[in-house]
Formats: C-alpha cells, sequence, structure tokens
C-alpha cells in the first residue's frame, strides 16, 4: 500500500455553498468500490484531496462516518490547487488520499455533554461531527449537545438547510449567529461567537468543548469558555498548517515534537500548552 | 522533419504593433502563419521570465515589438525596455541559452502594416533558419 | 592580530558608548579556517570580539535591508558600493548607518589553497602581514597571500569604500586590470560549445539558494522561484530549471551586482556563478559607462535611458 | 571484530566481481570534490577519499524524485488518475561509504519506516541495498561523530565494515546482506589483524574532538530550549539558504510538486528546507514560521531535540561535519549544540 497514492474519485457534486462564491462542498464518489472500504475514517480526520497536475491539498472531511457511499469536502478558494478545484465539475476524476491525522476524541466524548463552536468556513468537519452524533444508533451515546456556529452574515453560513433542519431538533440545541445582517427574515441570533457563547452559556459540567474556527474568534472565546468552567483539557481544538504528504514524513507541518498531520490535527489546550507556540 | 513549420510567440505592444497586426490584416497583407501573438500593454512589460518561460515550453522563436522610441504611449516605457532587451539578448545568447536568430525585436507603429507583415516574414525565416528549438525545452523532468 | 581588528574594536567601543548605534556589524573569528561569522556586536564587551583578516568576505551589506535600528557595519570597497545600492533602491535610510570604511587587501581563496594543497585537512591558518601560514596533521606551509586571492580580489578596482563615516586605515592603491578576459573567451566561443559550457557549469547545482541569499541586492520580498502563479521556473535539478534560475538570479543583479564575490564563495558546490554577473556587468560597462555603487546620485541603469542609447538588439 | 582480511592487489577484482551481481556506487573523484556514483569499472573507485562533498542520501532519498505520473491527455479514459511511476529496484551495492553517513540512513528509517507507515520508495531502496564502509583513519577538523554516538568505526546501518590495514582491508561482516557480497571472496584469516585494527580504531576515536553532549539537550525542557534567547544570536549571521539542509545526511524534509508536460504530468518529490520560508507558508499567507530565527531555531532544535524527544534514540546528527564546512557564514552546529546543552531548565525535565 502506496500512502502517497491517492485513490481514484469522481466529481459527482459541487454546491456553492456561500454568498461570496468562494466556498464550494464537492461530493466524490469512489471510482473502485474497495478503495470506499479501505477508507474508513472517524469525525475530525482530513483527506488530501488530489488534482493531477496542479498537486494535493489537505481539507478536513465534511461527510460523517455515517454516511455512505460518498465523501465531501469543503473547499475555500485561496491558492493553486483550491482556485483549480473550483474550476472543476461534476463528472471530473480526481484523487483523494488519506483519511489522515487523529480525530476529535471520540472515546472521551463518550457520556459527556458536548459544546460544539464553529466560525465561518472551519464548520466542516464539525458538521460532520453533528451529522455523526445525531446518527439514531449514535446519539444515546451523548448528553446534551449545543452548537454555537456564526459566520459573518446570513449568505456565508454553511450548510444552510442542514442547519434550518437541525434548528427543528429537539436532541441538539443550535445558537447560530451572524456578526451583522440587515436580512428582516433572519430569525437567529446576531453577535460574535464569543458573546453568543457566553449569553447561551452551555454548562462545563461533564462537558467537552469543540472548537474550530478563525484565529480571532479562538483567541476571545478561550477565555469565556475558561469563565465558563472548561478546563484547558476538555477544550479541543483542530489546527491548520501547510502540509505536503499528510502522513508526517515532509517534516513541515511540526510544532515541536508533534507532526500536525499525523499526531494532530485534533489537540486540548492542554496538549497545546506544552508545545511551542508556532502555528 | 520537412513538414516541420517554426512556432514563434511574438508579444505585441496594444498601442503600436498590435494595431500594426489589425491593419496588416485589414489590408488583406498575406504574411506567414507562424506567429502566436500575445498582446502587451507596453513593451516594457516584458519580463525576462516571459521570454525563458516561452523557450521552455518550446518555441522555437520569440519576437517582442513595440512602439518606436520617442512614440511610447506612457511616454517612456520603450526607453526603459531597450536597456532592458540590450542586456537580455546579449546574456541569452552569451549563456548559450538560445542561439542567434531565435530572439527578435523590432518597433512597429500602429501605421505601419505594410512593414509588419514584412516583419513576420524576416522573423520566420530566420527563426526557420534555427531550426526547431531543441535544447531549453522542458519536456520531462530528468530525474529518477 | 591583524592592524584592523584593534581599529575596528575601538571605533565600535567608541560608537556604542556614544550611543551613535544600537549595533556594530562586524565579523567574529571563525570555528574554521578561512572562516569568519557576521556578527552584530550590541556592547562594548562584545565588540571586544570583533576581528579582521583575510576572511572577512562575505558582503555584510546584505545584513541591512529592512533594519530599524542604527547600525555601524565595516565595509570594505565592494561592501561599501552594495551600500550604495541600498540607498539609492531605498533598502536602508543613510541617517541609521554608520560606515566603518575598510581600505581592503583582498580576501583570501579557501579553495585554491585547497587546489594547492592538493586537499590535504587544512586545520589552521595564519596572516602576518603578506605572508600565509597554513598547517595540518604534519605539514606546514607559507605562502604569499596575494596568490591566493579570490578572483574577484585579483581583478577588483575598488578597494577602498566609495562610502564611509570614518576610514580605519591608509587608503590602499587602486589597481586598473583587464577584468573580462575569460568573459571575452566565451562570448568567442561559437553557440554550441557556449552552451555546453554553461551547462556543464552549473550541473552541480543543488538548488540550495545559497548564491542567492548570499547577496545583498537579493531582497525581494517574494523570489521568482517562489512563485506560484504562474510558477516560472520548476524546482527540480533538471538542466532546464537550473539554467533558468540561474540565468534570472544573475539578470536581476544586471546593474546592481558590485562583484563582491559572495555568491561564488557561498556555493558550496563550487559553482563560478560570477562568470554570469560579470557579462552583465561588462555590456553596462560598454553600453552605459555605468559602475555599480560607485556613484550616489545616478539611478541604476536599467532604472534609467538616455534619448541615444543604442539599440544592439534590432535586427541588422 | 574483523572477520576476513582482503589484499588490497585483490580488491579491483573483488569489485569486478560484485559489479557482476550488484549495481556498484561508490567514492568517484570529481575534480575538487568526491561524489558517490555507480561505477562502470573497478579502477573508478577511489577509496583514497575523505569523504564526499554531498552526502550519499539522494541515494535513497533523491533530490528529485518521479513518485507517480498521469495522463492528461482529453480522448484518454484515465485522464487525472494518478499512477505508480515505473523504477527499478535492481540489487545495488554501496562501497565505501563512511560510517558516519550509515548511520544516517538508520536515523532517518525513523521518519520513513514507522510500524504503521512506509515510505515505499524508500523502504525499497533499503532493502535493494548492501553497504561496505570503510572506516575513517583520518578524521576532518569537522568530524564530531563521537560525540553523537557514532564513531570512525561506527557499524551501524552498515552489512560490511571494512578497516584499512596497510596491505589490505580487515572486512567485518555484519548482516545476512553482508555475507551474502562477500560469500565467495577468498581471503585470509582476521585473525591477526585483530590487535592492529582496534589499535588504529582507537587511535581515529582519540583524534576526534568533543563536540557537545545531546544527552544533556534531552534533559532540558523542550520550550526552555524553544524560548531561550540564544536564538537571536545564533540566527544573526545565517542567509537562510539551504546548503546545511541539503549537504546533511540525515536532513529528509521534501516538498511535492506536480509538473505537466502538455498533455501527461509527473508528480515529483523534491528536498525542501526548513531553512525557505515558502516552508511552511499556508496557503491563506499566514506563515507559523515567518522570521529567520524561528527556522533557524526548528532547524537545530529539530535535530537535537524534538528527534530526540520523539524517538528517544539520539540526535538527529551522525557528526559528519558537512554543514559546519559548508555553512556561509560559518555556523557551527557544534556551538549551538554547545549553547543548547547550557541552556538552563527551569524544572527538572
Amino acid at each position: 500500500m502506496n500512502p502517497f497514492l491517492p485513490y481514484p474519485v469522481r466529481i459527482d457534486s459541487v454546491i456553492t455553498e456561500t454568498e461570496d462564491r468562494n466556498l464550494k462542498t464537492f461530493t466524490l464518489v469512489f471510482i473502485n468500490a474497495e478503495d470506499e472500504k479501505k477508507f474508513v475514517y472517524v469525525a475530525g480526520q482530513f483527506a488530501m484531496l488530489s488534482i493531477a497536475g496542479l498537486g494535493e491539498i489537505p481539507i478536513g472531511i465534511a461527510s460523517s462516518p455515517t454516511e455512505k457511499g460518498f465523501l465531501k469536502f469543503t473547499v475555500n478558494k485561496v491558492g493553486k490547487v483550491t482556485t483549480g478545484l473550483h474550476d472543476m465539475k461534476a463528472g471530473e476524476i480526481m484523487g483523494v488520499r488519506g483519511p489522515m491525522g487523529n480525530s476529535y476524541p471520540w472515546d472521551l466524548l463518550e457520556g459527556r455533554n458536548v459544546v460544539i463552536i464553529g466560525g465561518g468556513f472551519a464548520f466542516t468537519t464539525l458538521r460532520s461531527s453533528i451529522v455523526y452524533m445525531i446518527d439514531p444508533q449514535n446519539r444515546p451515546k451523548f448528553g446534551r449537545i449545543d452548537v454555537v456556529y456564526g459566520a459573518r452574515t446570513p449568505g456565508m453560513l454553511l450548510y444552510k438547510d442542514e442547519l434550518a433542519q437541525w434548528e427543528k431538533r429537539s436532541d441538539i440545541n443550535m445558537h447560530i449567529t451572524v456578526d451583522d445582517t440587515n436580512d428582516p427574515d433572519w430569525k437567529y441570533n446576531v453577535g460574535f461567537v464569543p458573546t453568543v457563547t457566553r449569553q447561551k452559556a452551555p454548562d462545563a459540567e461533564n462537558a467537552y468543548a469543540i472548537i474550530c474556527g478563525p484565529p480571532i474568534m479562538i483567541k476571545f472565546t478561550l477565555p469565556v469558555l475558561s469563565e465558563l468552567g472548561f478546563p484547558p483539557d476538555r477544550i479541543v481544538s483542530s489546527l491548520e498548517m501547510c502540509m505536503k504528504c499528510g502522513i508526517g514524513f515532509c517534516g513541515r507541518c511540526n510544532i515541536g515534537t508533534q507532526y500536525v498531520c499525523r499526531d494532530g490535527p485534533v489537540f486540548t489546550l492542554a496538549q497545546l500548552a506544552g508545545l511551542p507556540v508556532e502555528y | 522533419m520537412s513538414d516541420w513549420e517554426p512556432k514563434i510567440i511574438a508579444f505585441l505592444c496594444n498601442w503600436c504593433s498590435y494595431g500594426a497586426a489589425d491593419l496588416a490584416g485589414v489590408s488583406r497583407l498575406q504574411y506567414p502563419p507562424n506567429i502566436r501573438v500575445i498582446r502587451v500593454p507596453c513593451s516594457s512589460r516584458i519580463n525576462p521570465k516571459f521570454i525563458l518561460a516561452a523557450f521552455r515550453h518550446g518555441v522555437d522563436g520569440v519576437w517582442v515589438s513595440g512602439c518606436h522610441p520617442g512614440d511610447c504611449h506612457y511616454l517612456e516605457g520603450n526607453l526603459y525596455a531597450r536597456r532592458k532587451f540590450a542586456l537580455l539578448k546579449s546574456q541569452l545568447e552569451y549563456t548559450g541559452i538560445i542561439e542567434p536568430g531565435r530572439l527578435h525585436f523590432s518597433w512597429i507603429s500602429s501605421a505601419e502594416g505594410a512593414r509588419f507583415a514584412e516583419k513576420v516574414g524576416q522573423v520566420v525565416e530566420s527563426v526557420r533558419a534555427a531550426g526547431p528549438a531543441k535544447h531549453f525545452v522542458k519536456k520531462q523532468a530528468e530525474v529518477p | 592580530m591583524h592592524s584592523y581588528t584593534e581599529r575596528i574594536r575601538e571605533a565600535a567601543k567608541r560608537v556604542l558608548l556614544e550611543k551613535r548605534v544600537d549595533g556594530v556589524i562586524g565579523f567574529r573569528k571563525g570555528t574554521v579556517p578561512f572562516m569568519n561569522e557576521p556578527f552584530l556586536a550590541l556592547s562594548p564587551q562584545q565588540a571586544d570580539l570583533l576581528v579582521w583578516d583575510g576572511n572577512c568576505a562575505m558582503n555584510l551589506a546584505n545584513y541591512l535591508p529592512k533594519r530599524t535600528d542604527r547600525v555601524a557595519v565595516t565595509a570594505k570597497g565592494c561592501d561599501s558600493r552594495s551600500i550604495v545600492i541600498h540607498l539609492l533602491e531605498n533598502q536602508i535610510r543613510r541617517e541609521q548607518l554608520y560606515v566603518l570604511g575598510i581600505p581592503c587587501q583582498g580576501m583570501t581563496d579557501k579553495r585554491k589553497l585547497a587546489d594547492r594543497l592538493n586537499g590535504k585537512g587544512i586545520l589552521g591558518v595564519e596572516e602576518r602581514g603578506d605572508e600565509l601560514r597554513v598547517y595540518g596533521r604534519g605539514f606546514e606551509y607559507s605562502f604569499e597571500r596575494g596568490e591566493f586571492l579570490q578572483e574577484n580580489c585579483a581583478v577588483c578596482e575598488h578597494k577602498n569604500p566609495v562610502l564611509y563615516d570614518e576610514l580605519l586605515g591608509e587608503p590602499v592603491a587602486e589597481q586598473q586590470v583587464d577584468r573580462y578576459e575569460e568573459i571575452r573567451k566565451i562570448e568567442s566561443m561559437p553557440p554550441d560549445r557556449k552552451r555546453l559550457f554553461f551547462e556543464d557549469l552549473v550541473r552541480p547545482c543543488i538548488r540550495c539558494y545559497a548564491c542567492r541569499n548570499a547577496c545583498p541586492a537579493c531582497f525581494c520580498p517574494t523570489c521568482f522561484v517562489d512563485e506560484k502563479k504562474p510558477q516560472w521556473v520548476g524546482k527540480t535539478i533538471d538542466p532546464t530549471d537550473t539554467r533558468t534560475f540561474h540565468f534570472l538570479r544573475a539578470f536581476h543583479m544586471a546593474g546592481r551586482c558590485t562583484d563582491c564575490g559572495s555568491c561564488e564563495r557561498a556555493c558550496p558546490v563550487g559553482i563560478r556563478v560570477r562568470l554570469f554577473t560579470r557579462k552583465l556587468e561588462k555590456e553596462i560597462k560598454e553600453l552605459y559607462g555605468y559602475e555599480a555603487g560607485v556613484i550616489l546620485d545616478e539611478r541604476p541603469p536599467l532604472e534609467a535611458f538616455r534619448p541615444e542609447d543604442p539599440e544592439p538588439f534590432l535586427d541588422g | 571484530m574483523p572477520d576476513i582480511c582482503i589484499a588490497k592487489e585483490n580488491f579491483p577484482e573483488l569489485i569486478e566481481r560484485l559489479m557482476g551481481r550488484y549495481r556498484v556506487y561508490a567514492p568517484v573523484e570529481r575534480g575538487r570534490y568526491y561524489e558517490f556514483a555507480q561505477i562502470g569499472k573497478a579502477a573508478e573507485a577511489d577509496l583514497s577519499f575523505s569523504n564526499t562533498l554531498l552526502s550519499p542520501k539522494g541515494l535513497f532519498h533523491p533530490q528529485a524524485e518521479r513518485m507517480f505520473e498521469y495522463s492528461l491527455a482529453r480522448d484518454d479514459p484515465d485522464a487525472g488518475i494518478v499512477k505508480e511511476a515505473q523504477k527499478e529496484f535492481a540489487p545495488r551495492l554501496i562501497l565505501g561509504i563512511r560510517p558516519c553517513d550509515a548511520r544516517a540512513f538508520d536515523l532517518d528509517d525513523a521518519n520513513f519506516d514507522t510500524e504503521t507507515l512506509k515510505d515505499p520508495w524508500w523502504i525499497r531502496r533499503r532493502d535493494a541495498t548492501t553497504m561496505i564502509g570503510l572506516a575513517c583513519d583520518s578524521p576532518c577538523s569537522t568530524c564530531f561523530c563521537t560525540s553523537m554516538g557514532s564513531g570512525p568505526y561506527d557499524t551501524a546501518g552498515l552489512d560490511v565494515l571494512l578497516a584499512d590495514i596497510g596491505e589490505g582491508y580487515a572486512a567485518e561482516v555484519l548482516s545476512e546482506k553482508g555475507k551474502a557480497a562477500l560469500e565467495d571472496v577468498c581471503g585470509s584469516s582476521a585473525a591477526g589483524a585483530c590487535l592492529q585494527v582496534a589499535e588504529k580504531k582507537g587511535a581515529a576515536e582519540q583524534s576526534i574532538a568533543a563536540a557537545f553532549d545531546p544527552v544533556a539537550i534531552s534533559k532540558i525542557g523542550m520550550l526552555d530550549l524553544y524560548n531561550s534567547p540564544m536564538w537571536e544570536e545564533v540566527q544573526f549571521a545565517c542567509i537562510n539558504c539551504g546548503a546545511c539542509t541539503f549537504l546533511c545526511p540525515t536532513c529528509w524534509c521534501f516538498d511535492i510538486q506536480d509538473e505537466v508536460y502538455a498533455d501527461r504530468g509527473d508528480r515529483l518529490r523534491l528536498w525542501d528546507s526548513c531553512m525557505f520560508p515558502l516552508f511552511t507558508l499556508h496557503g491563506s499567507g499566514h506563515n507559523p514560521r515567518s522570521i529567520k530565527t524561528q527556522r533557524v531555531r526548528q532547524r537545530f532544535m529539530h535535530k537535537l531535540k524534538y528527534y530526540q524527544d520523539r524517538y528517544n534514540r539520539g540526535p538527529a546528527c551522525v557528526g559528519c561535519g558537512r554543514c559546519v564546512q559548508a555553512c556561509p557564514v560559518n555556523i557551527d552546529i557544534r556551538q549551538v549544540g554547545l549553547k543548547m546543552a547550557s541552556t538552563v531548565s527551569s524544572c527538572s525535565a
């Protein structure tokens, strides 16, 4: 098994998620059925998306292991590969390599309340986690589930249809927010993620917080979580790094002794405190 | 070999030589079809990287044409470009990246359609004489 | 001890104590023969570590761009010319600088010596005036240092600094030499020979960019080799890629290179990269009568023009 | 303990015979320098070399390597599918490799050959290669292998170690591969050479100066070292070229790049360097190691601290001294190591 060789996949659908058209969700289907069997993943892991002629990029898996028959990735258009990917259409061939990295600590999360805090386009592996947890098979394993998810405007929220569905459910408490809006029909929260987190004040008792988002959001939300009583070893975050191999060989994504691709990308705040601040 | 035709990239200034190409066209002047035109805002837009990239990608010749010195749309663009071209051409030939006859420069105004057509012929013949480019073409990296 | 060493230490301590500068950039004694380490002395105590000898070849102008503090810098002829280029290109302000000018007697070429000794391991080297004593396991030789100057020093026409606040020694005699004999030899080769010559020249290149980074005139925030959209040069050691790299690197130096030799000295595989830059230097001198870094009130040649500039690139 | 002695006069014949069974790589003179290259006849191998300018790591981890290839032709049904590039992994033998360089491959195994993930090209080249080392009797002034847990007669990573005993080589067979390589060699008993080899080994080790103690560094807290003010002084001279990393036998970091040639393309693996800002630059423009101090610190911390902590098998440095010789500005890992080893720990790690 060559860990550098991508599985060939076909793009099944492309959905433009946001009003700025910079985020698209790609649904990928394995060309060889046996490859799908080998690609066993857990929420919080990522994969290398490979486009022949352009290169590879590490992207968090947005689909849930409970969803069979496809993989979903939501990709922000930033560089050479992502721009190339945004130009691709349903039916075209590309590659997927993985799954990679650890995942959210599901063994520790079982039997706990889970608070999910997400901002902007960093909601992808959080979607995977939510879909996984609210699956009828899995829902009994978790206590209360709170989700704080914010974007700049209503049009910048990912997975809008699903958010609306989750809002209607009683087994998950959604706190959707936008920084600002003049949409008269907006019926959810307005305000930054840290503020909304403080307002909704999820109980830290027996709870883990998973937080993903832009650095500025994380910076201002962490003190709120501390105030609410979350200790550093129960605050979990997923890091981003420049990666080439995704399996700890190429040497660029390390923070001290830890390779973000292999030992991460998910770390607790307690773990990060023991590492250089180089991310 | 006999059916080889030179492939030439022509960087033409929007304000003069590109206009001359147009004029040659509407005047129904005949010239060889070997040039692929890239329109640039000024001959001083040409970065040495462009010319090297063209040769790396396998063209047989490159031709840059701009306004006559003194007639630059931006007043002095081509006056700066002259110094760059002088050094570039001598350095490319000095380092053996290209043989003489592959890289051409000219000044052609938008009124000189006939001169444009004539110049295309000269450039094509010169590149044809130099033969197919072989040495600076990146076909596939020579790696294990 | 080299006579300059004392003077540099004295001047460095003085400008530090007078708070004229925040630091002094010079060299401290190296850990291997023929090497000294560029060093920033921040206190009079550290100033006592500064040294000068024939192994101070690295162009210290390299350490000036983007500095925000005030620094003194020891400058040979070539360093001072590169400082002039920095001033012309707004990489540092004159008020920030205190230049300790050093009339230069040339830098030692360790490769020439290694060749003479057939690769015998040199453990130590001592300079006594014009004499160079080298020793190793079971040998000791004495040479005339003048025979082992770096190539660029041997043909240097600006040994004395062109710009300084203080000159730390009597000016040395300048020489008039033929700088371009070898360049003309290459020019006279037929095209195929030229191609093979330069292909062979850069064949050992490992793309470590030591030549690029040792150059004081290299300070683009993003180098052309790192540009991605589009990518102008491949990152492999394929001959097309290495030749593109060396060509464009040298071309960026046109009219800005002071032939300090740092690039060639830095190359770990010994590529004579000055064969690229010196041709440009020659052309510029012939076409525009310009020498880099000698005059402070004239723009470098590629940022200037004259109406009567020659047009040798036009056909026929 | 040497097993057999091979007379020098019989050595060319031995090389010729090895060339019948292996692709043989040996030190070859290239003007001012030596490099390991495949030889076509025994006389090309020059064992009188001190060491090669570049480390032999390129034999296992080439500076540029084709990993995969693909078609991009519109009418090709397989267009866009990345496929393995065909490569040759026929048996080969490296003759005359220095013990420090051979040990480097053992150290890099920690990266490329893990329990769960294996680098296929590294592994196949390692499997296909037999290494006959040559002990060092005249180490360079920049050598400090003995401080890094290696030595001029180190056997780590080797299949055979040769020691020069004047009229011949005393060969110590260290593995099955080594045994196979020398199976049809007619040499004399090495019993008489034991004492001589031990003496030479002692003398060679004695001639290498102590540098710094990596064990001391392993005991200092990672963050204490990371936050030490020493890095400001160490980094000043650095010009951020990649000479140290590219010459280093243990530096393994690489980049992956796609190259397109008309309607087909290659996925290449290329040496990369932590000294380059691009190494860690995110697509967003953010760079966790954007300034020189961070990159210089990363190089030394990786070699002397992170690797030690992660794998508990000494530093990722074999003391070959190439970086000391090649650094254009004389940044000397021996000095940096001393500074690191004398860093004060805030807690007893």
